[in-house]
């Protein structure tokens, strides 16, 4: 009663907007990921365009309060087309004066920041590390943004008095109250969540009732209190018609994986060993049992690409997932693989680099090595995902070229890929292509002999599964004959041998798609060579740039090896290239030396992706000169 | 055996499990003898010849599967534990060996060796144990005794070995035995003994390297040491050995005494009964390699020291499988791309 | 313990061992008590602070090397004790520990974890069991219990885990103890025994991790069970537990055999004593980890289970030196040029 | 007496001859290695140049009579500069008949064949696969060359009837009939030969005698008969004057060790495990504990590496041997060690792969897993060795970079120059450089603050040893903060840490020899670009062109990280560059991506060296184009 009359009162400007970027940031126990997903899952219900970035400490739960600790997720979401998750923020949640402190520099001036305030009492501050008396909410240090104070805590506390509920679990869902003032700032419905938390606490109603309050409590705050004067529209952004799901790439992997082994109709069978960021693929999949997934959580990286050798040599669909330094502890297998011709997938999510790293930072500097990380001749085909949900489209491809060409195939992602989402337009099963597997049946050669080594016009050999009758034979690491396989350390053999493997990389070239710009013409001054998770920052900036009427384009890489067959030409139809790479250049070394085209590379190794107006000016910068 | 002979389902000669390879060991080899008895035994296990599955490592040793003609794989150096795994995990219909080395098997090979005994596929492991790397023409090997004069210990080897049974049994094996190139007999018996047992089966194969390490193993062989130095283990026998019979092991608490059979004294009815299953009692036979109870020496412990079934993983899996597809079923794809949150643009 | 005070070199503090690095372990988690244990024992070893070298692989309980104000390399995941391996040969002067975890000992660093027990340099070797792969949030570790459920394991594991003490017995460990978090005193005393062991010492700490394994341990350490459920290990002494002490353990042939020590009948007098050299005695009370002897249900054994000490590595290669360079002395630069067949051309 | 009258009538004409390729060829048991070793350092002792090149099988003892079973020994000699053991040779010693398959190709035509009858007989010649009823001996087959068929096992058991030795030993000393033979043939002294044989034996002097007796024999068997008619003399070579010894890749990588360990004053510690062709090289170093040489034999490839690494990290000259295969499991190690920056040498003698591949054959295709085979960015140097003695210059180069620059530096060799041997003029111990090493003794940074990180002009941190008082500090595998080495996943530290490992590595160039053409001049028509094991044969081919007058130069390089300065203006001062490779281009594709030069690549893979011949032919296709 009361608070409708306050309502009516309450004059709202309701503000139109077509984008907008909010950053969640507090310490690890503040549950700001899980704000951050609910908030994500209803812009993207509601239908927004968005992407997002959680971005978390490698320590479980460092000191709390520490800057060590701060735990990010950065959503951006908006009524058109969304490819990043924003360079800078509009709004800023700090929990406390850490993420204070740690995310303020990327909130553009004017832009708004809700402050819990008892995470900025004198201890607070302490664990921050600000100067003994500075006191940022009002030393002057946010003039140039909207700040709104509360003292969240509080107010949480209050709205549970009577719950019966410990103080640990109060305090613990003060988040809830955060969402509930974002929901209200734009306009979003809150059914969805209350649902999620339902769901989440079946079987404990209290628990859930308790943060529908404090959820509820935040909306009210914003739709009463005066100090909330704007809420933000943002309309459902002109995608393209059809049915959508938010999905993070590590999530778009295990979908694919199912999806390739449900086409093929081989059983699947995946061989890891845990590894940030690539553990989540693993973790998805165990739960799959009923489809009759086979997971096993090898010893150690080695035995976990040797398990996948085996199954696949059974005639499974064989996968192995890791990051960085499992990677470097496969080469070995990888090349017993290459050798055996034996369909295989390695997933390598990459992460800051070398050695243990950064390992929940992001970064493209595998790419060299899945190429050439191996001892003697052993090419792979290498592929790249671009974005959360094209890990689904890469990883389908590339176990379609394991399975259809014999071979083991690499796949790179990154953490940021791997952890962000996006809205997906998931295909229909029956739109999926089909992945055809030939299991050698009876012998293939004259008279009755059989010939594990006998290509056929795609220099692949037959896949010949144990327990088929008559079809006995050995393979092995040992260089092999032409055609039977036997070992053979004959010199023309060897030249022979090295030469077919290769080929049969190369002629997969006939099997992916031409090279065409993303975006842009396929000629002109500048294009931007990209490959990977860089596709959302570089197709933004090149879309800027031709709004603004540069004569710029964006080519994206799929496909690493082989590289499309007309990239060379395409190439010679710029003026200049860039390759924008989260590396120091590594890309750039293969089109280099395979072209010879004199281009430039943009190298970002810092853990982060890449902004837009990082590879704008890069690009201005070539344009000028 | 009888049952199983019974089952043979195709009629296969030895012959049928010999391949077109030429075999590339010296001449001597003991390997040779593992290849016959190998061979020979094979016909009558009940299997269909393309269900057989020989994973090997890298070693002179881990030639082995090229010579088989049955499904082979020789893999890499130390890793054909962890590949065979996968191929049982994937297809538990195969009989599934693993042919490696000492050094294969000890050295590279050591975590998976560990990891797959305790994980129990039933897979029937064989170590061609010669006590030195052979293919890399000698240096000593993890099972190599202290002080051996090798191409990287001329002043002999300082490191103190493993004793393979004590190691596969650290790890939980649930089957450990013992063999001999030069007794074909007993190591059929071994191998059928592996073959049957359900999980994985360790089988240490003492063999012969007259190139780098000639006559490691004779004093097991030979006529005049070997009633001396080799026991015979069988499932409930007591342990006898010596020249004519005359010596007997018994327990003294904890402690394995040698006695004498032929005078009075503590005597046959005191003696110690072999018990496959008594894994106490394996521990220590399995240390009657190198531990000089009370100062005594003990002979050398051939045949199977334990073996106690448990589990193996790949039945374990399967019963996970079959449970969840009871339970949730088989989620149709359309429901995995779709996920639980979707909607919809018009 | 005394006359090591007594050489003490530097009077040092608890506090002159804490580096300044922030330590970043969650709130309550065990490793904190650990940290705390090593650095109270280290003043007190007599050795000086710029001779300790902490060697650690990767996970939450490898980060520790970070918070010692010693020598220290945090490193990679399994491969600690190889690293230690080469400190401690090239530098025996070193007192070098290495800190690791579960699935780092256990599951990647398999192999050089049995080697070195096997090689038997002098190393202190904590092995910070959580029974978790904790750093990458909640997987199960091969000393996980089978059924438990995890991010991997979602309908639970379906894998035997390792007992740490008998895979350490079974690759000839010459020490191997067990300790708690929550029982400073004992892990301090553990940590002075390990120390002045000449050998590689393996110690299992059982560490509470409160994110992902909370209270796996508390059995051990809470009032209401600990008597009934932990038996504490003291050379000489028999084997004794439960509330008022009310329980011990004989031996019945090979069999232990838990007896109330308050009614009559077998009794006090037959109690199994403690007797860390006895191997064979060791390998029962580490079996007691899971082994239900005659289905009874045996308390989990802390301090120490074996400790036979005999020639390091570093010891032996260093004696190998020596006599060689008695014997051929060392050979000059220009001889080893030259090597022994030269001609001229003038 | 009654011989001396033949050899008066006997009338031998001498053949001056600038020089020779000698092949002996016969089954592993047939002692060929050893033959051919001794009439090596015979020839070497007599002052010939020359090069060898044995070439076993990689089974211990293929089947007697066999081809696999095969064993040869290459010699090469002559009174002129020898660079290689020669495409083609003109004796060819066959025990038996499947050693006369194999290595007939190569015989020119004309040529002189001595062959055991013995070898020859029915079962012999279906060992060897000959059709049943050929007779190669008479059927025409050799009817191109000049034979001497010879029952050399006959004789050598007529010789020895009364020696009381078993048919074993005696057929065991035929080799020595063989060698005594072409002792003759080529006027060589037998003085060395025999006094190895009685040092050989010492402890059997009935052997030492019969093998003497043996060798006499055929000594005797040359001058008596009718059948030599002639002798061939070889002076010595005008090589620069000094003292020479002969020398094997693998034993010039150990020399070099121990002189590195020396002139640096640092403890040389190996950590490795055996594998083909490298393990030669922990044998060697293992015989030098008298030298305080601590050699561990670690249980695999990565705990010898790891172990190097904790050895280096104590202060010692580390060093870890391997070949393809443990290359690939040393990558992960690898990158620790680039991330503590402290000094190892990591040797890689290349062999035939990828996988377990062509174990006792050549290869050079491990290139590029040595520059890129790391997961993140982690530049380290590498060299390459170019000949056996070159192994010398090299290993003590890359063990001065590693630890006067602190970092991992990487060595590659390859089974033909670790096996193959040449004469050497060794230095004098007192003209070797030193190699500085400097330990840390106290706090480096501003008030007694100890700063791991803080790296001098050359971007070099100091090496701090357990031990040192004062200055306990923790390193690791995390992203470190500058300086200070404190875990840091701060974004620009990392960017900048990035470029500080990698400048570090660059400013080596400045302490390496310019480029500069080995044979040939600085500027031209066409420069062939080498690298590694290729250099004799390049050297040789370019020689041989510039004296027919074409304008051609030869450049190898020993650098391969960082390239030497220059080697971009010197490439291009040349119409064309070709690059041959052991590979399918592996410099190739570094030259190409840097220089943006369009050099032409000449591949052979086939497990065995270069011939002259092919690289002239392919110079010469060049020019005419
Ligand atoms: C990764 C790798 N490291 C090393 C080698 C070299 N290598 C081949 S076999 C072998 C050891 C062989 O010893 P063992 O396993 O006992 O087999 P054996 O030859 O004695 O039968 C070694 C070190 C290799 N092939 N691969
Ligand atoms: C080569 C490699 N593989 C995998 C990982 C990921 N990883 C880091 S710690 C860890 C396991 C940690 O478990 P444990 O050793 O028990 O240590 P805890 O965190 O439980 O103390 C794993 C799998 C890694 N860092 N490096
Ligand atoms: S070297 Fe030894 S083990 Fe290898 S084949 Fe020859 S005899 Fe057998
Ligand atoms: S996750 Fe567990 S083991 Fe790791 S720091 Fe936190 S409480 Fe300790
Ligand atoms: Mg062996
Ligand atoms: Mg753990």
């Amino acid at each position: 009663m009361d608070t409708i009359e306050k309502q009516r009162e309450k004059i709202v400007a309701k503000k139109e907007v077509d984008h907008i970027v909010v950053r969640f940031s507090g310490d690890s126990g503040d549950g700001m990921q899980l704000t951050g997903m609910q908030f994500t899952d209803t812009a993207a219900l509601y239908g927004n365009d968005l992407s997002t970035f959680p971005d978390f400490p490698s320590e479980i739960r460092a000191p709390i309060g520490t800057v060590a600790g701060v735990s990010g997720f950065q959503v951006h979401f908006g009524s058109r087309e969304i490819f990043t998750p924003g360079d800078s923020y509009d709004v800023l949640v700090a929990m406390n004066a850490a993420a204070l402190k740690v995310d303020l520099p990327k909130l553009r001036r004017g832009g708004i920041i809700i402050v819990n305030t008892q995470g900025f009492d004198k201890k607070n501050l302490g664990l921050a590390k600000y100067p003994p008396d500075a006191d940022p909410l009002n030393d002057g240090t946010l003039s140039n943004y909207t700040i709104h104070a509360i003292d969240i805590t509080k107010l949480t506390k209050e709205c549970l008095v009577d719950s019966g509920l410990g103080t640990k679990e109060v305090e613990r869902s003060k988040n809830m109250f955060v969402l509930g003032l974002l929901f209200w700032m734009f306009d979003k419905e809150m059914d969805h969540t209350i649902k999620f938390i339902n769901d989440k606490f079946t079987k404990k109603p209290e628990i859930a009732e308790a943060n529908i309050k404090v959820l509820q409590a935040g909306w009210n705050y914003g739709d009463n209190t005066e100090i909330f004067t704007t809420q933000f529209k943002i309309g459902p952004a002109k995608l393209p018609p059809g049915t959508y799901r938010n999905i993070t790439g590590n999530q778009a992997i295990v979908v694919g994986l199912l999806a390739a082994s449900e086409q093929s109709g081989l059983p699947l069978f995946i061989g890891s060993y845990p590894i940030t960021p690539a553990t989540d693929i693993l973790h998805e999949l165990s739960k799959y049992k009923g489809n009759g997934v086979k997971t096993f959580q090898a010893e150690d990286e080695i035995a976990g690409i040797a398990s996948a050798i085996g199954a696949s040599y059974t005639g499974s669909l064989a996968v192995t997932t890791t990051s960085g330094p499992g990677m470097a502890l496969k080469t070995e297998a990888m090349g017993l693989a290459t050798m055996l011709e034996i369909p295989l997938l390695i997933i390598d999510v990459q992460r800051g680099g070398p050695s243990t790293g950064l390992p929940t930072k992001t970064e493209q500097s595998d790419l060299l090595m899945a190429m050439f990380g191996r001892h003697g001749e052993a090419p792979l085909p290498v592929l790249a995902a671009s974005t959360p949900s094209d890990c689904f489209n890469t990883v389908f491809e590339a176990c379609k070229i394991a399975v259809e060409h014999m071979t083991p195939v690499i796949l790179l992602s990154d953490g940021y890929i791997a952890n962000g989402s996006e809205p997906w337009r998931f295909p229909n099963a029956e739109d999926l292509g089909t992945i055809s597997n030939s299991f050698l049946q009876k012998a293939n050669g004259a008279d009755e002999e059989l010939l594990p080594y006998k290509r056929n016009e795609l220099f692949v050999r037959p896949w010949i599964k144990p327990g088929t009758k008559g079809l006995e034979h050995r393979i092995g690491g040992l260089e092999k004959q032409d055609e039977t396989g036997n070992v053979s350390y004959e010199a023309a053999n060897h030249e022979k041998m090295t030469m077919l493997r290769a080929a049969k990389i190369r002629a997969i070239e006939n099997f992916i798609p031409l090279a065409a710009p993303d975006t842009g013409a396929d000629h002109g001054r500048l294009l931007v060579l990209g490959w990977g998770s860089t596709y959302g920052a570089i197709k933004t900036a090149v879309k800027e740039l031709l709004a603004e009427g540069e004569d710029v384009a964006h080519l994206h890489l799929h496909h690493i090896n082989p590289f499309p067959k007309n990239l060379g030409e395409l190439l010679n139809n710029y003026d200049k290239v860039l390759i924008p790479e989260m590396n120091s250049g590594q890309l750039l070394q293969l089109i280099r030396a395979k072209y010879l085209v004199p281009a430039t590379g943009l190298s970002k190794v810092q853990g982060q992706p890449f902004t837009t107006a990082e590879i704008k000016e890069k690009m201005l910068q070539l344009l000028k000169a | 055996m009888e049952t199983l002979t019974l089952e043979k389902p195709q009629s296969l000669t030895a012959k049928d499990f010999s391949s077109d390879m030429e075999v590339k060991w010296c001449p001597g080899c003991g390997d040779y003898s593992i290849l016959k008895q190998v061979q020979t035994v094979f016909p009558d296990l009940g299997i269909p010849k393309e269900n057989f599955v020989f994973i090997s490592g890298i070693g002179c040793s881990s030639r082995f599967s090229y010579y088989m003609d049955t499904y082979g794989m020789h893999s890499i150096h130390g890793r054909a534990a962890a590949i065979a795994s996968g191929v049982k995990a994937a297809n538990p219909e195969l009989s599934v060996w693993v042919v490696s080395g000492d050094g294969d098997s000890m050295s590279i090979g050591g975590n998976h060796f560990i990891h797959l005994m305790r994980k129990n596929f039933d897979i029937n492991y064989l170590m061609f144990n010669n006590q030195i790397y052979s293919l890399t023409k000698g240096q000593y090997s993890p099972t190599s005794e202290k002080g051996k004069i090798t191409k990287t210990s001329p002043y002999g080897s300082i490191e103190e070995p493993f004793n393979p049974s004590e190691l596969a049994l650290g790890a939980k094996a649930s089957f450990v035995a013992r063999t001999l190139d030069r007794d074909p007999k007993h190591m059929q018996g071994i191998l059928r003994r592996a073959h049957q047992h359900r999980g994985t089966s360790f089988v240490e194969v003492y063999q012969n390297c007259p190139v780098f390490n000639d006559g490691a193993f004779f004093a097991f062989s030979d006529k005049e040491t070997k009633k001396e130095e080799a026991l015979q283990l069988e499932d409930g026998k007591p342990l006898v050995f010596g020249n004519d019979e005359n010596k007997g092991i018994i327990l003294d608490g904890l402690t394995p005494v040698i006695v004498d059979l032929k005078e009075g004294g503590r005597g046959r009815d005191e003696l110690w009964i072999h018990d496959e299953k008594d894994k106490t009692k394996a521990n220590l036979i399995a240390r009657f390699f190198d531990t000089a109870f009370d100062g005594q020496h003990f002979p050398r412990p051939f045949g199977v020291m334990y073996a106690e079934e448990r589990p193996t993983y790949e039945d374990n899996m399967a019963a996970q499988i079959e449970l969840q597809k009871e339970k949730k079923g088989k989620q149709p794809l359309q429901k995995i791309l779709s996920g639980d949150k979707t909607w919809t643009i018009f």
